[in-house]
C-alpha cells in the first residue's frame, strides 16, 4: 500500500494519538510528544507556513541538529507538498548558498543562532530567502531582521489559520502524491557543485520498509537521533523509517552529553559510522587501563573468551556446555556491564555503514552481544541496498541484496543497482543523471565488488581506482588499492599505506607505521631508537611489518578474485604522509598518483627490484618553513601464496 | 560570716584547680585553635602515671624514700605526657591541618576516648592515693576574728602555692624564653608566625607538652587531695564553663574564670542547693557560661571575633 | 554577531548610593562614596586590590553596616538592611572566592537560590504531599532553566566541588539568578579566569542583561573586559570615588589613569 | 555490576527527583525492608533481639537525629542525651498522668518537650559557633542530669528515682514481646528515616546544608540562620526526643537518668561521626556499627586470649572498647570524614561503572 509521510503521520496520530512519538532531553527530563501532540504541531507550522507562501514544489531549507520541531517542519512542508531540504548544520555559510539558490528557496527552518547569523550573512547572495524561523531563541531576540521569526511565532499563526480552516490541513495531505517528490539531499561531490539527490514518498518509504521487514522493527523500537538529519542515514533512521513503523526518536540535551543521554536512553535501533564505534572502543580500553590488576586480568580473560565463542554465538552456533556456563558467567560479569556503559544493553539491532569497517573492531561488540551489522547503500539507493542477516554477519562483506533489490556487476567490475528506492534524479542535472541511471532503471554505484559464495556482496574499491595486473605471474588480475590498503591498515601498527600495482607486473607498497603503536612495542621489547625516521627504518620494524604483510597475502590468496593482488615488495617511508605537503586530502585519503611521482626512486626502487634505496624529500614545517629530510630506506620482500580456489 | 568565708575558701580552692586544668585548654587553643577537650583525660593519665610510678619505684629499686619516689614519679609521668604531647601532634593534629573548630574538637573527643582506656589498660583501673606528703590536718586562722576561726584545710593552701607557682613559672617561660616568645607569636598569627619561620609543628608540640605537665600537677593536686580515679577524667566537663567565662584565649582569664566559677559552684550549692534538692553545682556553672555567652560571646578577657567576607 | 548590534534601553535610576563611609576598627574601607545604578544597564566598579570594591557590595547587600551613608533602592532609603530583606528586594549576587555550598550538588546549590519562592512549611515538606512536591518539581523547572542558559547541562548531577573552577563560577551566577533578581551584583566574576573562560563569562553577564534586563553592578580589576562590557563605570581608589562616566570617559580621565592605568597589566 | 540502567530515563521531574531513581536501587531498598520486617522475627533469638536488634533501630533512629543537627546542619551538640531524656521523662509524665493517654501520642509528646527544650538550648546557636555551641548543648546534658535526678516531679515523685512502664499496648495489642518491640521500634524508624530523607531534599533541607557549607553566601540569598538553625534543632530533638521515649518505654522499660548520661551523647555523635555525617544512611551504619562493636569484642578478644594463652579480663574489654572507639573516631576524621556512608556511595558508583575503575 503506497502513501506518505504525512498520511503515516495522520495514521499513527489517530490509532495511538497518546503513544509517544519523540522525545527529547531537554530542562533535565525527557520531554515527550506524542503523536497526537505532533500533528497538531505540524498542522499548525504547516498553517503558518501556508500563509507565509509556500506551496506546492516549492522547496524549504531545514538547517540544525535532531529537534523534534525541526522534524516537525520538515513534515509541516511535506504536508503543504513542499520538498524539504536538510542542510548540515556544521557546513559553513558558503556552502549553503549553492542549495539555496539551486532550488531557489524562500523558507528556512534554523534551530539557533549560530545556524540563523549563517544564513543572515549570506542573504546578500541569496535574496529570495525571504522567511527564516528559528526554533532556539536564545540570543535572537534583539534581532530585527526582516522575515526572521521565532517559530512559536508561526505556530500561533498557523493556530489561528488552522481554526479558521478547518479542513486545510487534511485536503492539502491528501493532494500530495506517493510519487511526489519528498525530499533533497545534497551530496558534496568531490568536484564541482554538490548535486541535489530527488528523492519521492515511494522510493523513501519502499526503502524504510524494507529494512524494517528485514529486521522486524516495530513500533516500540527506541532510536537516539544524534547524527546530521541532513545524512540521508540519519533521515532515513529518524524519519522515514520513524514515521514507517511509529517508534520513538530521542534527541539527545546536547553534543556534549550524548554518551550520557545514549546510556539513559538504552536504544534498541543503533546506528553508527566505524569512527563512533572505533571511539567507544579506544575509550573502553584506556578506561580499562587505569582498573586494579586483579580486574584486568579478568577482564582481559573475558574478552578472549569473547572473542572465541561470542561470534558463533551470535550466529546462532551451538556452543560447549562448558562455554556457554563460562560465556554466562563473563555476562554476568563483565559483557553486560559493559553494554549497560556503552549505553546498548537493549541493542535488537545496530547497524554501521559508510567505509570499511576492522574486523576486530567488528569482532568485539558482536562477541560482546551486541547484534552489529553492515549494509551497505547511498543517498542515491535511500540507504537500504544489502543488508546482513543477525546470523551471518562478517566484516568483509555487505551483506544479502533484501527485497524488491536487483544487483548485477557490470563487465568493469562495477555494481549496478535496481531498486524502488533509487532517487528519481539530480536536481536540474540531467547529464548528472544520465550518467548514473540508465534508460532501463540501472544505478551505477560507482563502486566496484562481487557476490562471494554465500551470496553476500562484498566491495573492493571505487570503480576508477580499480586496475589490472600487466605481465608477470598472475597478468591481467584485479587490482584493488584501496582494498589490500583498508586490510593492511586494520593492523594497529600501520597508520597509511599507498599500494601500486596497475599496469604493473606485480603489487608493492609503501607503508606509514603508527608511531605511538609501533613506539609502544618497540618500548615493551626495549628498542632504543631516534624518532620515526630511526624507527621506521629497524629492521625489527620491517620484521613486524612484513608479517602483517604475509597476513593479508594469505587472506587474498583466499579469495578467488584478488588472489593477484598479493603483495610481493614494500618500504616503510621515514617521513608521515602529511595533508600539508599535499600527500593526503584534507579528508585524509592518501594521493597515490602525487606520491608516486614524488617519491619516484622509491616506486623505481620498488620495482627495480633494489634491496635499498636513497630519497631526498622537501617537508613544510609547522612554521611554514620548508626543510629537507633525505634517509637511504631499505625495500623487503614479502611471501606471497599460491592463489586457494574457493571450493563450492 | 566566718561560715561564709569558709565555703568561698573552698570555693577557691577546687576553683584553683579548674583554673589549672582551663589553663591547659587556653595554652593549646591560643597556639593550635585546637579546643582540646582530652585536657581532663590527660590530667586522668598523668594522675595515673604518678600514683602508679610512685608505688613501683620503691617497689623495684627498694628505695622507699618518699620525696624520691615522688620526684622520680613526677619526673617519669612528665616524660609520659611528654610522648603523649608528641604522639597527639604527630599522629592526629599533623592531619588535620586547616580543619574546622568542630572536626578538630571532635577529633580530641576520640583522643579521651583513647588515653581513658590506655591509661585504665596500663595503669589499672582502681582508685590510687598521690601522697606527696601534704599536711592533712586542717588549721583555724583568724580564731580572734571570728568565733572558732576559720577551718582551712593546709594540703589547700600548699595546693595553692604550688599553682601559684606554676602559673608564675608558665609566665616566666612565656615572657623570658625565646621558645615562649614563639609561642605568643604563634597565638597572635599564625600566618605571620610562620612567614617569619616559626615551626608550627614543633610550636605545637611544645604547647601540648606545657600542658601535658600542667595537667600532671593538676592530676598530682587533685590525686593528692580526692584520689585517683576515673571520674579525674570529668574534671575537664567541669573546667569548660570556666574558658567559656574568661574567655578562650585569655591565661588571666583562665585563672579569673577558675576562681569564679568554683566560689558560684559553693556559694550556690550551699546558698541556693537547698531549696532545689542540692547537687545543683554540675550545671550551675554551665548556666552561668550559657549566660555569659548571650552576652559577651568572647568571654571576660577574650578578644573580639570578627569575620570577615 | 556583530554587525547586527542589539539596541537595549536603559532606565532610569533604579539604586542610589549617597555618601557611603565604612570603617573597620579605624581603618577606612570606604570614605563618602556616591554613585547611582541606572535600571537595565551594566554599571562596573573597579579599582586596584584593596580599593574597597567588595567593602562596597557587602554594605550594598547588607553584610556590613555603613557608619555613615545610606542607599535607597527604588526610591526607599536604607541605611542598614538584613542580607534577607535586600534578597527580598531583588538583589542578589556572587562571590570573589568561590562560596557555593560544597556539600550540594549543581542542581541543588541552585535550588537554594529559589528558597525565598518556597511556601509550604515544614509538615508538608516532611511527608512531601501534594503542594510540597508540586513546589519542588515547578522550582526544578526554572533551575533547569537557567542549567540550560548557563550550557552546564552535563554538570546537573555533580558535586560542585568537582567542576572546574571556571564551572563553578558559572553554578555561583546561576544560584544568584535563581533568585529574579532585579539588580545582579558581581564580585569580581572573571577572577582567575583563563582568557576563554572569561570571554564566557562576559558572554553570559551580556545575555543576563539582555534576555532578562536584569541590572547588573559588576566589580573588576581586570580593565579590559570591563571596558568591553560596561555602561557606565565608578573607579574606587584607596577608599575614594576618582572616577565616574562611560568607559571612554574614565579612560580619559587623569586620575584614573594616574592611580589605576598607571599600574595597570 | 548489577546495574542496567539503559531505559531508564526520566520523562518528568517528580520521577526524576524521587529518592532511589534507579530501579535497582528501589528493588534493593524494598528487599531490605522485606527483610526487616517480614524475615528477621523468623530468624534471630531473644537475645539477639534484646542486645542487638532492638538496641540498633532505636539508637539508629536517635543518631538519625543527631545528623540532621550535625552532619546537615553543621551544628555540633553534646547535648543529645539530654534530649532523649527529657522526650524519654515527658512521655513518662503524659502517660502516667493522664489516663488512657495511648502509647503514641505519648511517645510523640515527648518528642514535642524534646523540641521545645533543643530550640531553647540552640538559640545559643545563633551568637556562637562551633566550641562555644558545644559547651551550650554541654550545658543543656548537665541541667538535665541534674533536673530528672533531683526534682522529684519528673519521676512522679518514684522513691528510687527509677521511673518504670509496663505492659505497653498499641490499639490493643501488646507489645511485650521482643519481636513486637523490634517490629513497634522498626516501624517508627522507617517511618522517621522517609521524613527526615524528605526534609533534607527539601528546601529546608538545603537551607540546612548552606548554612553548614558556607553561611554567609546562604544569608546572601536569602536564608535566615535562625530559621534555619532552629527548625534543624527542632526536628533533631525531636526525633532524638521520640528515640528516647522508645529507649526508655520499650527497651529499658524501667530507667534512670543515667541511662541519658553524658556518655550517651558522645555515644551518638560517634554514630554519626562513624557512620557518616550529612547522611541518612549513614546514621544506620553507625548505629550498627557501636551497637556491635562492644559485643563482638566480648567475644572476640577472650577467644584471641585463650588462644594465645592470655587471660582476658572484662575490665581490659572495656578499656579495649574505649581505645578502639577513640582511635577510629580520629582515623574516619582524618581519614573518611563522611563516614562508613561515604564508602558505602564509593562501592555502589564503582558498582555502577564496573567494569571501569571510574
Amino acid at each position: 500500500m503506497q502513501t506518505t509521510f504525512p498520511r503515516l503521520l495522520l495514521k499513527h496520530a489517530t490509532e495511538r494519538p497518546r503513544a509517544a512519538a519523540m522525545r527529547e532531553k531537554e530542562f533535565g527530563i525527557w520531554q515527550t510528544l506524542s503523536w497526537g501532540d505532533l500533528r497538531e504541531l505540524v498542522a499548525d507550522i504547516a498553517g503558518g507556513l501556508h500563509q507565509a507562501g509556500l506551496r506546492r514544489g516549492q522547496h524549504m531549507v531545514v538547517v540544525g541538529s535532531n529537534r523534534p520541531r525541526l522534524y516537525a517542519t520538515m513534515l509541516a512542508a511535506q504536508s503543504l507538498g513542499a520538498v524539504p531540504i536538510p542542510l548540515y548544520q556544521d557546513s559553513a555559510a558558503a556552502e549553503c548558498v549553492f542549495p539555496i539558490n539551486n532550488a531557489d528557496v524562500c523558507f528556512a527552518f534554523a534551530e539557533d543562532q549560530e545556524q540563523v547569523d549563517k544564513l543572515l550573512e549570506i542573504r546578500e547572495l541569496c535574496p529570495q530567502l525571504a522567511h527564516i524561523y528559528f526554533d532556539d531563541p536564545r540570543g535572537l531576540r534583539k534581532y530585527d531582521e526582516p522575515g526572521l521569526m521565532a517559530i512559536e511565532e508561526l505556530v500561533a499563526a498557523g493556530k489561528v489559520y488552522a481554526r479558521q480552516h478547518e479542513s486545510f490541513f487534511k485536503t492539502h495531505i491528501e493532494q500530495a502524491q506517493p510519487d511526489d517528490v519528498a525530499a533533497m539531499f545534497f551530496t558534496s561531490g568531490t568536484t564541482g557543485n554538490p548535486k541535489g539527490v530527488v528523492h519521492t514518498h515511494d522510493s523513501l518509504l519502499d526503502r524504510a520498509r524494507a529494512g524494517a521487514s528485514f529486521d522486524k522493527l516495530t513500533h516500540e523500537e527506541e532510536v537516539l537521533a544524534y547524527l546530521p538529519p541532513a545524512w540521508i542515514g540519519q533521515n532515513i533512521f529518524s524519519y522515514a523509517q520513524w514515521l514507517a513503523c511509529g517508534y520513538i526518536v530521542n534527541c539527545p540535551e546536547s553534543s556534549e552529553t550524548v554518551t550520557i543521554d545514549l546510556k539513559e536512553v538504552g536504544p534498541t535501533y543503533y546506528f553508527a559510522p566505524p569512527r563512533v564505534f572505533e571511539g567507544l572502543l579506544t575509550s573502553v580500553m584506556i578506561r580499562m587501563e587505569d582498573a586494579s590488576a586483579l580486574k584486568r586480568k579478568m577482564f582481559h580473560a573475558f574478552m578472549e573468551l569473547a572473542r572465541r565463542v561470542g561470534p558463533d554465538r551470535m550466529d546462532g552456533k551451538p556452543l560447549g556446555l562448558a562455554d556457554k556456563l563460562l560465556y554466562t558467567l563473563g555476562d554476568w560479569m563483565v559483557y553486560g556491564p559493559l553494554r549497560n556503559n556503552l549505553g546498548m544493553s537493549r541493542v535488537r539491532v545496530a547497524y554501521t555503514a559508510g567505509e570499511a569497517i576492522g574486523p576486530d573492531l567488528f569482532q568485539f561488540y558482536r562477541s560482546i552481544g551486541i547484534n552489529l551489522k553492515q549494509l551497505y547503500g547511498s543517498t542515491e539507493t535511500a540507504v537500504f541496498v544489502c543488508l546482513q542477516p543477525d546470523n551471518a554477519a562478517r566484516a568483509d562483506t555487505v551483506g544479502l541484496p533484501i527485497a524488491g533489490v536487483e544487483i548485477k556487476v557490470a563487465a568493469n567490475g562495477e555494481i549496478l543497482v535496481k531498486s524502488p528506492g533509487l532517487l528519481k534524479e539530480y536536481f536540474k542535472n540531467p547529464q548528472a543523471t544520465a550518467e548514473v541511471l540508465t534508460p532501463d532503471g540501472w544505478y551505477h554505484t560507482s563502486d566496484a565488488g562481487f557476490i562471494d559464495a554465500h551470496g553476500h556482496l562484498k566491495i573492493i574499491d571505487r570503480v576508477k581506482d580499480v586496475g589490472r595486473i600487466k605481465g608477470g605471474a598472475n597478468d591481467g588480475a584485479m587490482f584493488a588499492p584501496k582494498y589490500v590498503e583498508n586490510k593492511l591498515k586494520f593492523f594497529p601498527f600501520i597508520k597509511e599505506v599507498v599500494a601500486y600495482g596497475d599496469g604493473r607486473e606485480k603489487v608493492c607498497v609503501m607503508i606509514n607505521i603508527d608511531m605511538n603503536a609501533v613506539g609502544n612495542w618497540a618500548e615493551r621489547r626495549n628498542l632504543p631508537y631516534a624518532g620515526y625516521t630511526d624507527l621506521a627504518q629497524k629492521p625489527e620494524v620491517y620484521q613486524l611489518i612484513q608479517e602483517c604483510i604475509e597476513k593479508v597475502n594469505a587472506d587474498l590468496a583466499a579469495d578467488e578474485l584478488l588472489a593477484g593482488s598479493q603483495i610481493s615488495r614494500f618500504l616503510v617511508l621515514h617521513k608521515e604522509l602529511d595533508a600539508d605537503d599535499g600527500e593526503l586530502t584534507r579528508t585524509n585519503k592518501v594521493r597515490r598518483a602525487f606520491i608516486a611521482d614524488k617519491y619516484q626512486p622509491l616506486v623505481d626502487g620498488l620495482y627495480g627490484g633494489k634491496t635499498e634505496q636513497y630519497i631526498e624529500t622537501v617537508v613544510k614545517f609547522e612554521d611554514g618553513r620548508a626543510g629537507k629530510v633525505s634517509a637511504t630506506l631499505r625495500i623487503d620482500d614479502s611471501k606471497t601464496f599460491a592463489p586457494i580456489k574457493a571450493a563450492a | 560570716m566566718g561560715f561564709f568565708i569558709e565555703t568561698l575558701f573552698s570555693g577557691l580552692m577546687a576553683g584553683m584547680l579548674y583554673s589549672l586544668v582551663a589553663l591547659g585548654f587556653v595554652l593549646i587553643f591560643k597556639a593550635s585553635g585546637v579546643f582540646n577537650f582530652a585536657q581532663g583525660a590527660m590530667v586522668l593519665f598523668a594522675a595515673l602515671a604518678m600514683a602508679r610510678f610512685a608505688e613501683w619505684i620503691p617497689a623495684w629499686t627498694g628505695i622507699t624514700n618518699l620525696i624520691f619516689a615522688n620526684v622520680a614519679a613526677f619526673l617519669i609521668a612528665g616524660l609520659i605526657m611528654f610522648a603523649v604531647a608528641w604522639l597527639i601532634e604527630r599522629l592526629v593534629l599533623r592531619h588535620l591541618v586547616n580543619q574546622e573548630a568542630t572536626t578538630l574538637l571532635m577529633a580530641t573527643l576520640g583522643i579521651t576516648y583513647f588515653l581513658e582506656g590506655l591509661g585504665q589498660t596500663i595503669f589499672g583501673s582502681d582508685i590510687y592515693q598521690i601522697n606527696i606528703g601534704m599536711p592533712k590536718e586542717p588549721i583555724f586562722l583568724f580564731d580572734g576574728v571570728f568565733p572558732g576561726g576559720i577551718l582551712v584545710n593546709q594540703e589547700d593552701v600548699i595546693a595553692a602555692l604550688i599553682a601559684a607557682a606554676l602559673v608564675a613559672l608558665l609566665s616566666l617561660f612565656f615572657q623570658k624564653t625565646s621558645t615562649g616568645r614563639a609561642l605568643r607569636a604563634v597565638a597572635d598569627d599564625h600566618q605571620a608566625a610562620q612567614s617569619i619561620g616559626i615551626p608550627l609543628n614543633r610550636i605545637w608540640v611544645i604547647v601540648w607538652c606545657v600542658a601535658g605537665v600542667v595537667a600532671l600537677v593538676a592530676g598530682m593536686i587533685w590525686g593528692s587531695k580526692l584520689g585517683v580515679q576515673f571520674t579525674l577524667a570529668t574534671v575537664a566537663l567541669r573546667a569548660l564553663p570556666v574558658i567559656i567565662l574568661g574567655g578562650l584565649t585569655s591565661v588571666p582569664g583562665a585563672i579569673v574564670g577558675g576562681l569564679i566559677i568554683g566560689v558560684g559552684e559553693k556559694l550556690s550549692e550551699v546558698y541556693l542547693g537547698p531549696f532545689v534538692g542540692g547537687g545543683i553545682e554540675i550545671w550551675f556553672a554551665y548556666v552561668l557560661a550559657l549566660v555569659f555567652l548571650l552576652f559577651r560571646p568572647q568571654g571576660l578577657f577574650g578578644e573580639k571575633i570578627i569575620d570577615r567576607v | 554577531m556583530s554587525e547586527i548590534k542589539p539596541l537595549k534601553k536603559i532606565g532610569d535610576v533604579i539604586m542610589d548610593v549617597r555618601n557611603i563611609s565604612l570603617s573597620f576598627g579605624g581603618v577606612n574601607a570606604l570614605t563618602d562614596i556616591s554613585f547611582d545604578v541606572r535600571e537595565h544597564e551594566v554599571r562596573a566598579i573597579i579599582g586596584p586590590n584593596g580599593a574597597g570594591k567588595s567593602s562596597m557590595l557587602n554594605c550594598i547587600n547588607g553584610v556590613y553596616t555603613p557608619q555613615q551613608g545610606e542607599i535607597s533602592f527604588r526610591g526607599q532609603s536604607f541605611k542598614h538592611m538584613s542580607s534577607r530583606q535586600v534578597a527580598e528586594m531583588g538583589i542578589a549576587r556572587t562571590f570573589q572566592n568561590l562560596a557555593l555550598f560544597k556539600g550540594m550538588s549543581v542542581v541543588d546549590n541552585i535550588m537554594t537560590g529559589r528558597n525565598l519562592h518556597i511556601k509550604s512549611n515544614l509538615f508538608l515538606q516532611a511527608l512531601r504531599i501534594g503542594p510540597a512536591q508540586r513546589e519542588e518539581e515547578k522550582h526544578r523547572e526554572f533551575v533547569e532553566h537557567i542549567i540550560d542558559f548557563l550550557e552546564i547541562q552535563a554538570h546537573r548531577k555533580t558535586p560542585v566541588g568537582q567542576l572546574p573552577y571556571g564551572l563553578q563560577k558559572r553554578v555561583d551566577l546561576g544560584r544568584a539568578l535563581a533568585m529574579e533578581p532585579q539588580v545582579l551584583l558581581l564580585d569580581e566574576p572573571m577572577a582567575g579566569m583563563n582568557l576563554e573562560e572569561k570571554q564566557d563569562m562576559s558572554r553570559f553577564i551580556l545575555d543576563v542583561n539582555d534576555e532578562f534586563g536584569t541590572t547588573i553592578v559588576l566589580i573588576e580589576h581586570d580593565m579590559g573586559v570591563v571596558m568591553d562590557i560596561s555602561d557606565r563605570v565608578v573607579v574606587l581608589d584607596y577608599g575614594k570615588k576618582i572616577g565616574d562616566g562611560t568607559p571612554r570617559e574614565v579612560r580619559e580621565n587623569e586620575e584614573v589613569i594616574s592611580a589605576y592605568l598607571g599600574i595597570s597589566h | 555490576m548489577f546495574y542496567r540502567e539503559n531505559g531508564q530515563f526520566k520523562t518528568s521531574y517528580r520521577a526524576d527527583q524521587q529518592i532511589f531513581p534507579i530501579a535497582q536501587d528501589r528493588w534493593a531498598v524494598l528487599a531490605m525492608l522485606a527483610f526487616g520486617f517480614i524475615a528477621v522475627p523468623f530468624l534471630f533469638d531473644e537475645y539477639m533481639f534484646r542486645a542487638i536488634l532492638i538496641p540498633f533501630v532505636i539508637l539508629a533512629l536517635a543518631a538519625l537525629g543527631v545528623n540532621i543537627l550535625v552532619g546537615y546542619c553543621g551544628q555540633i551538640s553534646l547535648g543529645s542525651g539530654a534530649f532523649m531524656a527529657v522526650g524519654a521523662y515527658a512521655a513518662y509524665n503524659t502517660y502516667v498522668r493522664i489516663d488512657g493517654m495511648p502509647l503514641i501520642v505519648a511517645l510523640l509528646a515527648g518528642g514535642v518537650f524534646a523540641t521545645l527544650v533543643g530550640v531553647f538550648f540552640g538559640i545559643p546557636s545563633l551568637r556562637v559557633k562551633g566550641l562555644y555551641l558545644a559547651v551550650a548543648t554541654l550545658a543543656a546534658q548537665f541541667f538535665c542530669d541534674w533536673a530528672f535526678l533531683r526534682i522529684a516531679w519528673f519521676t512522679n515523685n518514684s522513691t528510687s528515682g527509677s521511673v518504670s512502664v509496663s505492659n505497653l499496648k498499641v490499639f490493643g495489642w501488646a507489645i511485650d514481646s521482643p519481636i513486637q518491640k523490634y517490629l513497634f521500634c522498626l516501624t517508627f524508624l522507617v517511618v522517621f528515616g522517609l521524613m527526615a530523607k524528605n526534609l533534607v531534599r527539601s528546601a529546608v533541607g538545603r537551607e540546612w546544608m548552606a548554612i553548614r557549607d558556607m553561611d554567609v553566601a546562604a544569608a546572601v540569598i536569602g536564608i535566615r540562620p535562625m530559621y534555619a538553625k532552629l527548625t534543624a534543632f527542632a526536628v533533631s530533638s525531636f526525633i532524638v526526643g521520640v528515640a528516647g521515649g522508645l529507649w526508655g518505654f520499650v527497651h529499658l522499660g524501667s530507667w534512670e537518668p543515667a541511662a541519658f548520661s553524658v556518655d550517651r551523647s558522645f555515644q551518638l555523635l560517634f554514630m554519626v561521626i562513624i557512620g557518616g555525617m550529612g547522611s541518612i544512611m549513614g546514621s544506620f551504619f553507625g548505629a550498627a556499627f557501636i551497637v556491635v562493636l562492644p559485643i563482638f569484642l566480648n567475644q572476640f578478644l577472650p577467644a584471641v586470649g585463650d588462644l594465645i594463652g592470655v587471660p582476658i579480663s572484662t575490665a581490659f574489654v572495656s578499656h579495649a572498647e574505649l581505645m578502639i572507639f577513640g582511635a577510629l573516631i580520629v582515623w574516619f576524621l582524618i581519614v573518611e570524614p563522611h563516614g562508613l556512608a561515604r564508602l558505602w556511595s564509593i562501592g555502589k558508583q564503582k558498582l555502577r561503572l564496573w567494569p571501569f575503575p571510574h
